[in-house]
């Protein structure tokens, strides 16, 4: 079980890499894609056998909506929208990196100190999520591109959840699919929201640096 | 009458009569006699109760319940609330017998000057709630209910001066009251809720009976100082009267100018009860800014043409006179001068209450002249004494006495605030004797100066021959105006022949600011007040004096021939209205010769070639503190704020950063 | 009872979508409205005396609760006659679809605040506050203009990660009761508080602060907020404004409840004082020579979000004082930005500049707008002026005399820089163009708002001993 | 306390009667100086006398405010005489801050002169009412300065009582203080009485006029009262010079015929002044008080040593 965790983890890891370092959004929708469906699989990670029917149905849930459902609905945006496959970067993909490595250092540092109760069934598990949240605002912060951002928020999602995970903390079934009818939700209306900017504004290319219009 | 039902008709009366006014307000004539018969009452009311407590002693408390919230709020009338209930309560009940009149012609008349556009029923509404709001303030007994208080009157004053919004720079008027105001009530709620935690509670009884440090003392001061005279008018926070006496209706102004920036004194006294011995430069402070208040006040007024800024800018010079009075008075207290306290802080009071009779009179006569004319420009009325006889004569009453000429009420308040100037000349050493002559030349520069811009105002306006044609067309002032008027006049004349009389009847007002007994206190009011008795034999001798010279000019003129002639004119032939000098020009030298602390712009025209072009020079007095401190500071923040605006940059990727940022920092703040 | 509370706005909500005849859209929202503050009038002290509770003690209507959800449904309330009308009016062009979505949105919005309100499992409120961003999204989109676009967008994402981190507390706040075996349940967490591992606690509540104080718009994170209040519907500003800051502020408040009852001392207070001074000085800033008049207001929520954070952190009579305020900013921003919707269909403009006169061209608008200044910036007799005194007077009991003197100094700038606008507007003369076009106010549009008026103008020399009561026992329950 | 001194009636028969006989003294010293014969020293008496047995001529413009100013404005000076002590002994009546009563009842007859002379509505007797309110506004600060240092220094709060205390111990101890004040009150004296080189009384040309201008319009008996009001006032503002500069406390015989002398004598120096300068142009005259203000700021200075 713990070779399957940490492998997962490092998965998650390295997708965090490859959307820091990579130019291309599809390759951010596949890599975050790839980080839901690892995701999704930690629940099944759990010490003592199979898990619980309502996990099952949780990880399958999550699984679906992260991995099929948000990609689609994303390649179906750029497609219709005709976006630019590029992301255009604030930071430069190898400073990004480079920023990462360093963050992923950190993360390491703080995660060994954190005083944790209990066991934690892998040292990875704490630095993972910090730097999955940490990617996921990076992301959002230093990167042009609307959809990025959508990408960002679903990162940084990851990011909170895995330590959900991680710390098997006791919240319930209903309260969990809660999160992800709301995450779910959210995305969808964000995604709709930006369908419909770029429908009502011809020039805009899902750059959401053009949207600042409102200011003072 | 108990004083609990007194107490509650000078509180509700006015309020009700104005709501009851609003409810009637499609007839204006009964709106109009509602509004006043409750501002009347409530006034009768007041005067009531004010007189009784200063009459017979003693103090008025009632308790009313707030409901059943549990909260009780008390109502006192000590003798100090009592004193000031008295000018309240006249002028108040007077300026709305006169206001019956004024709003109903001024209906429809012609724009600018007038109060065309307004309903009277609003008025009267907040006259009601403006007198309501005063009447509280000064019975309220902690300081809750004076805060609520203190707001209302606020509040009302600005509805007052905001109804007439037609033109900008009324709005503009009422906009920098309100800033003003709310500026000076942030002060008085730092003031109240500092001291009251000092002192465990809030009621004024608990107040009074905290002992400070120092430091806190020397704070809360200036806080009362910054609150109290942003009401009052203490330069340099004196800004907004000049602007907010002519926007509202002329008795308003009349009530505004005449008490309600005395509640601003009267809220400074009732601080010092709290605040324990004063040090010696409270005085100083005191005395700095009555002197500054005094004169600038002047300077400025003469430098105006309209009659009522010029009013609202020789309220400020009179409030430097009350503070000049004050200020000396604690430094007697502060120096251990007993009778220089006396004298200065009785003087102060006084003259509290004369400035509201001369300076009511004073307003209530621009208002006639608004009113009849429709203009409040000096320069273009004259000669209306012939036409408004009754206006005319009030207004001289008034003048003579703002002016602090005897044998009027204005010269026995600055009489004893002199003498308490004088009584430090002979106690003190040094520089302790310096207050003594700043006072005593202020109030002789004041003087001199409130006389030039008097005999301008009075010169110009009533006397000589008609400028324009509005002003040669007027009419007397109807009755209930007249009445208005010569009510505060006579109260003028009454003040002056009752003072000199009635002053030790000050020891119980005085008590609580001076460190002596009662009987300590009305000794020294009594030997103190003994030169008045000269000043009244002295006023009573220039009557006969008058009388007697009268009746020998007449004898002598009796039977010998009497001519009447155009004014002599050099010989010119055909003289206009048009040549007589004007205000402007008569006021110029001095103008002049404070030009550097007055600034102000002037229009002059090219004239350029042999035969040039007509041309108008126009003179805009300005307002140095407007011009150089508020104008400067208010843009220079707005420029700063502009600056920082940066942080909305309208992007989403710099918005987020602040929540990581955001983040962080609390992260570190509270765990490191 | 707390059920129906829940369930009529969300299945109404749902109904509305399908609906397509605008008459019957009216009737469900107004409906829903009346019977929601029915429902929650009748809740007031409880069922048979005991704190109303459903759901094994998830919901549970407590005082705090109570006084939130009354302030929500209140303004809902009229926010909705008001909706009616406006949904008459200017949106008549808008095809039906987007009314239903429009009403299914608002009414969803309801019963998602509802839900805050009622909610003691703290997972359950997360998802409750991130609920109420989704359903308000649609709805400041309502126009559909690139403006209104770009405010959706940035309150979605803004919001969103906000409240991620929130979510991120509320994993931290499991782990601080690990020895509770992880639960969420405000009960427990507060009835054994002692029990909780501070430093994590400590970490939550950081998290809570920056995760819901987004939502709230405490400065720094305010800044979705004046755009998604300037570019929604009246309606919505309104209730954004005026409901869902403070349900928003309830979850801050419900972790600093269990900080109170696991003894951290002054804790926080610092974080939340600070935070208060921030948003006010940030708040006057923009106010100050602000051209828009709904981004005015907005900033102005921003201010007294700060205001409450100030008094919450002071606690003490500042508790109190917050609630108070709470109550009354609602009350007075409800007001105005439903007054601004009238202006705006008036005068077809935001900018403050090309408003004029308009007491002489919608009377009963120009007054209110004028009369809700007033009240809103403490001027009495004003409910905001009380709880604004209290708020400085436990600065100052509390010895922080400093943040006394800043606080009142801060609220005189924004003062300064509110009357300005208000009083031009007020008064002059209409432009010409304007006053041709002729507009008219239906009473419909200025009764909700006088009665709101009404509202916190008595609140301003008459508390009734029941709020007095709640507001208290409020304070008691957060640990004031 | 009031201290009424029957004494100090027989200064004010002195000043009533032989008040205008110093505007002689001066007129007769300016003669002198210009080598002409000039008029005889009892000329302002058959003025005055004559002036009172004629009728009037009054403007159509004005109204009871021009008759009443120089009927209040000779009462107010009349009252304000009953306050002067002369040579050293006390007046008529004498309290505390007595000088302020003399110094406002002053006030008050420029006050109704200036009314009147705008009651006119003519634009010269305006002029001259303009700067007589100016100048005078500059004059009070000076006079009352210097009467508050001596007020200090004597420790006297009445007029009787300071100029009683005003010796040679005084001017031996604070001489270059009391030199000063003199000197400043001098200065006022002339510009109050309408002097040179304020104003000019003998000229005749309107527009360089002060207090000559504002009178233009008054005759017969009402012009007679301004011109005694004013050598009542030449005189009660003398007797406060001359009050400085005599020794108090000489028995009455002595004081009162050496404080006639003197002020005959000041009048001569007045006319000595007239005669050797010219008229300040007008904007220079404010200078010229502001000059006697500095001078009590000095001796201020000088007395606080």
């Amino acid at each position: 079980m713990t070779m399957l965790l940490e492998g997962l983890l490092v998965l998650i890891v390295l997708t965090n890499l490859l959307m820091l370092g990579s130019s291309r959004l599809g390759v951010y929708i596949r890599a975050g894609a790839l980080q839901g469906v690892g995701l999704a699989f930690l629940f099944f990670t759990g010490e003592g056998g199979w898990p619980e029917v309502s996990i099952t149905v949780l990880a399958l849930v999550t699984m679906v909506v992260k991995g099929g459902v948000f990609p689609m609905l994303l390649f179906r945006t750029i497609r219709q929208a005709g976006v630019r496959r590029e992301v255009e970067p604030y930071v430069g993909f190898t400073a990004s990196l480079l920023i990462g490595v360093a963050a992923w250092g950190f993360a390491s540092w703080v995660g060994g100190r954190l005083p944790l109760p209990g066991v934690i069934r892998s040292d990875l598990l704490v630095p993972t999520a910090m730097f999955t949240i940490f990617t996921g605002l990076f992301l959002i912060v230093a990167r042009r591109n609307a959809i990025t951002q959508v990408l960002g928020y679903l990162v940084l999602e990851n990011g909170v959840f895995t330590f959900g995970v991680a710390l098997e903390t006791s919240t319930s079934f209903l309260v969990e699919m809660g999160i992800l009818l709301d995450i779910f939700v959210g995305v969808f209306v964000m995604v709709i929201t930006l369908f419909q900017i770029n429908r009502e504004i011809e020039e805009i290319h899902m750059d959401s640096s053009k949207l600042s219009a409102l200011k003072d | 009458m108990s004083h609990a039902v007194l107490i509650a008709a000078a509180i509700l009366l006015p309020l009700v009569g104005g709501l009851l006014g609003r409810l009637v307000g499609f007839h204006s004539g009964l709106a109009r006699l509602t509004a006043a018969a409750g501002g009347v009452l409530g006034g009768l009311a007041g005067l009531g109760l004010g007189g009784d407590i200063l009459w017979n002693g003693g103090q008025a408390i009632v308790n009313w319940p707030w409901f059943a919230t549990g909260y009780g709020l008390t109502l006192a009338v000590d003798p100090l609330s009592a004193f000031f209930l008295l000018p309240v309560s006249v002028l108040t009940a007077l300026a709305a017998v006169y206001g019956v009149a004024y709003l109903g012609h001024s209906h429809g008349g012609s724009s600018g000057a007038g109060h065309g556009a307004i309903d009277p029923a609003n008025v009267g509404l907040f006259a009601g709630l403006l007198q309501t709001g005063m009447v509280l303030v000064l019975l309220v007994q902690d300081a809750l209910g004076f805060l609520f208080s203190w707001e209302l009157m606020s509040i009302a004053a600005f509805f007052v001066i905001a109804l007439d919004d037609g033109q900008a720079e009324n709005r503009s008027a009422a906009w920098t009251y309100l800033v003003a105001t709310h500026i000076g009530s942030a002060f008085l709620i730092l003031f109240f809720l500092f001291l009251g935690h000092r002192a465990g509670g809030l009621t004024f009884t608990d107040l009074a009976r905290v002992t400070l440090s120092g430091q806190a003392q020397a704070l809360l001061f200036v806080a009362a100082l910054c609150g109290f005279g942003a009401k009052a008018g203490f330069v340099p926070l004196h800004v907004w009267l000049p602007d907010a006496h002519p926007a509202a209706p002329s008795h308003i102004s009349a009530v505004m100018s005449g008490v309600m920036i005395k509640t601003g004194i009267y809220g400074l006294l009732r601080a010092l009860t709290f605040l324990g011995a004063p040090p010696a430069w409270w005085g100083w402070v005191l005395v700095i800014i009555g002197f500054t208040s005094g004169i600038l006040g002047m300077v400025f007024a003469l430098a105006q043409r309209d009659l009522k800024r010029l009013l609202a800018y020789s309220s400020v010079e009179n409030i430097g006179i009350v503070t000049l009075g004050m200020g000396i008075g604690l430094f007697g207290v502060a120096t251990g001068q007993t009778t220089m306290g006396v004298l200065g802080l009785a003087g102060s009071l006084l003259h509290v209450l004369n400035h509201a009779m001369f300076k009511g009179v004073l307003f209530l006569g621009a208002g006639a002249l608004v009113q009849g004319t429709g203009t409040r420009d000096l320069d273009h009325l004259g000669g209306l004494s012939r036409r408004m006889p009754g206006a005319a004569g009030s207004f001289l009453v008034g003048a003579v006495a703002i002016c602090g000429l005897p044998p009027l009420n204005g010269f026995v308040s600055e009489f004893l605030i002199y003498l308490a100037a004088f009584h430090g000349l002979l106690g003190g050493q040094g520089f302790a004797l310096l207050p003594s002559f700043l006072v005593i030349a202020g109030l002789a520069l004041i003087g001199g100066l409130a006389a030039a811009c008097f005999t301008n105002v009075y010169g110009i306006a009533f006397l000589g021959e008609p400028r324009t044609r509005a002003a040669g067309e007027v009419g007397a002032s109807p009755g209930l105006m007249t009445l208005g008027m010569s009510g505060l006049a006579l109260a003028c004349v009454l003040l002056a022949i009752a003072l000199p009389v009635v002053l030790p009847g000050l020891a119980p007002v005085l008590a609580p600011l001076l460190p002596i007994d009662g009987p300590t206190l009305l000794l020294e009011l009594l030997r103190a007040g003994a030169p008045l008795r000269g000043v009244l034999a002295l006023g009573a001798l220039l009557l006969l004096l008058v009388g007697f010279l009268a009746f020998v000019r007449g004898r002598l003129l009796a039977g010998r021939e009497v001519g009447e002639t155009p004014t002599w004119d050099c010989g010119y032939a055909a003289p206009t209205a048009r040549m007589s000098y004007t205000g402007s020009s008569f006021t110029q030298p001095l103008n002049d010769l404070f030009e550097p602390v007055r600034t102000g712009t002037v229009e002059r025209p090219a004239l350029v070639g042999l035969f040039p072009a007509p041309g108008r020079m126009a003179t805009h007095p300005g307002d140095s503190f407007v011009g150089h401190l508020f104008t400067p500071l208010f843009t220079g923040a707005e420029t700063l704020f502009q600056r920082l605006r940066w942080v909305q940059s309208g992007r989403l990727q710099v918005y987020v950063l602040y929540i990581a940022v955001t983040l962080l920092v609390l992260l570190g703040w509270n765990l490191w | 009872m707390l059920n129906w509370l829940l369930l009529l706005p969300m299945v109404v909500g749902l109904l509305a979508f399908a609906v397509r005849f605008k008459p019957v859209l009216q009737g469900m929202l107004l409906f829903t409205a009346v019977a929601h503050t029915t429902l929650t009038v009748r809740l007031w002290g409880g069922e048979g005396g005991q704190e109303a509770v459903a759901w094994h003690g998830w919901l549970q209507l407590d005082a705090a609760g109570t006084l939130f959800l009354s302030i929500t449904s209140l303004l809902f309330l009229a926010a909705a006659v008001y909706g009616v009308s406006y949904l008459r009016g200017e949106c008549h062009r808008y095809p039906a679809g987007h009314q239903a979505v429009f009403v299914g949105c608002l009414l969803i919005f309801l019963g998602t605040m509802t839900l805050v309100c009622l909610a003691q499992h703290l997972g359950l409120l997360w998802v409750a506050i991130e609920a109420t961003t989704l359903a308000s999204a649609p709805l400041i989109y309502f126009h559909r203009s690139s403006r209104s676009l770009e405010a959706t967008w940035k309150y979605l994402v803004i919001c969103s990660v906000g409240i991620a981190l929130a979510l991120l507390g509320t994993f931290f706040l499991s782990i601080a009761a690990h020895r509770l075996e992880g639960t969420l349940i405000l009960g427990d967490l507060v009835g054994q508080a002692g029990l909780l591992l501070t430093p994590w606690l400590k970490v939550a509540f950081v998290l809570f602060v920056v995760g819901y104080g987004t939502k709230v718009g405490l400065a720094p994170l305010h800044t979705w907020l004046p755009d998604a209040h300037s570019e929604a519907p009246a309606v919505v500003s309104c209730l954004l404004s005026g409901a869902l800051l403070n349900n928003a502020f309830l979850g801050i408040l419900r972790l600093r409840q269990i900080c109170g009852a696991a003894d951290l001392g002054a804790f926080g207070h610092g974080t939340l004082i600070g935070l208060g001074l921030l948003s006010m000085a940030t708040a006057a800033i923009f106010i100050v020579g602000q051209t828009d008049y709904k981004r005015l207001l907005a900033y102005s929520s921003v201010e007294h979000m700060g205001v409450l954070a100030v008094g919450f952190g002071l606690g003490g009579w500042g508790t109190i004082g917050a609630l108070f305020h709470a109550v009354n900013h609602s009350l007075g921003k409800g007001l105005l930005f439903l007054t601004a919707g009238n202006i705006l269909e008036g005068y077809h403009t935001k900018a403050i500049a090309e408003v004029r006169g308009v007491r002489r061209l919608l009377p009963g608008t120009g007054l209110m707008w004028l009369f809700g200044f007033l009240a809103l910036t403490g001027a009495p007799p004003s409910g905001a002026f009380l709880s604004e005194l209290l708020v400085a007077a436990a600065a100052f009991k509390a010895g922080q005399n400093l943040v006394g003197v800043v606080f009142l100094a801060l609220l005189t700038v924004v003062f300064v820089g509110m009357a300005r606008p208000f009083l031009e507007m007020t008064g002059g003369e209409p432009p010409a163009a304007v006053a041709e076009r002729r507009p008219q106010e239906s009473v419909l549009r200025v009764l909700p708002i006088s009665l709101l008026w009404l509202g916190v103008f008595t609140l301003g020399w008459y508390v009734p001993p029941e709020l007095r009561d709640l507001l208290t026992r409020a304070a008691a329950l957060l640990g004031g | 306390m009031v201290t009424v001194n029957f004494a100090g009636l027989v200064p004010i028969a002195l000043a009533l009667v032989m008040a205008p006989l110093l505007q002689g003294v001066i007129n007769r010293t300016k003669a002198f100086f210009a080598g002409r014969q000039g008029a005889p020293v009892w000329q302002p008496y058959f003025d005055l006398a004559r002036l009172l047995g004629k009728g009037a001529v009054y403007s159509r413009t004005t109204t009871w405010v021009f008759v009443a100013g120089p009927v209040v404005g000779l009462a107010s000076i009349l009252a304000a005489l009953t306050l002067m002590p002369l040579g050293g002994v006390g007046a008529f009546l004498a309290f505390s801050g007595d000088l302020v009563l003399m110094l406002y009842l002053l006030g008050l007859m420029r006050f109704v002169t200036v009314l009147a002379a705008l009651d006119t509505g003519s634009s010269f007797e305006g002029m001259g009412a303009s700067r007589e309110v100016t100048f005078a506004a500059l004059a009070e600060p000076p006079v009352f300065l210097t009467l508050a240092i001596l007020a200090q220094k004597t420790g006297a709060l009445s007029l009787s009582g300071i100029l009683a205390g005003i010796g040679p111990t005084l001017w031996v101890t604070a001489g270059p203080m009391l030199a000063l004040l003199t000197t400043a009150l001098f200065l006022v004296f002339l510009a109050e009485n309408a002097r040179i080189p304020v104003d000019d009384p003998t000229t005749h040309l309107e527009l360089t006029m002060i207090h000559e201008v504002m009178v233009l319009d008054h005759s017969g008996p009402d012009f007679a009262m301004i011109l005694y009001g004013a050598s009542l006032k030449l005189w009660l503002l003398g007797s406060l010079v001359v009050g400085l500069i005599l020794p108090a406390g000489l028995p009455w015989f002595v004081a009162w015929p050496a404080a006639v002398g003197a002020l005959i004598l000041l009048a001569i120096l007045t006319g000595v002044v007239e005669s050797t300068m010219a008229r300040l142009r007008m904007h220079k005259v404010p200078q010229f008080l502001i000059g006697a203000l500095i001078m009590t700021l000095l001796a201020l200075v000088l007395g606080a040593r």
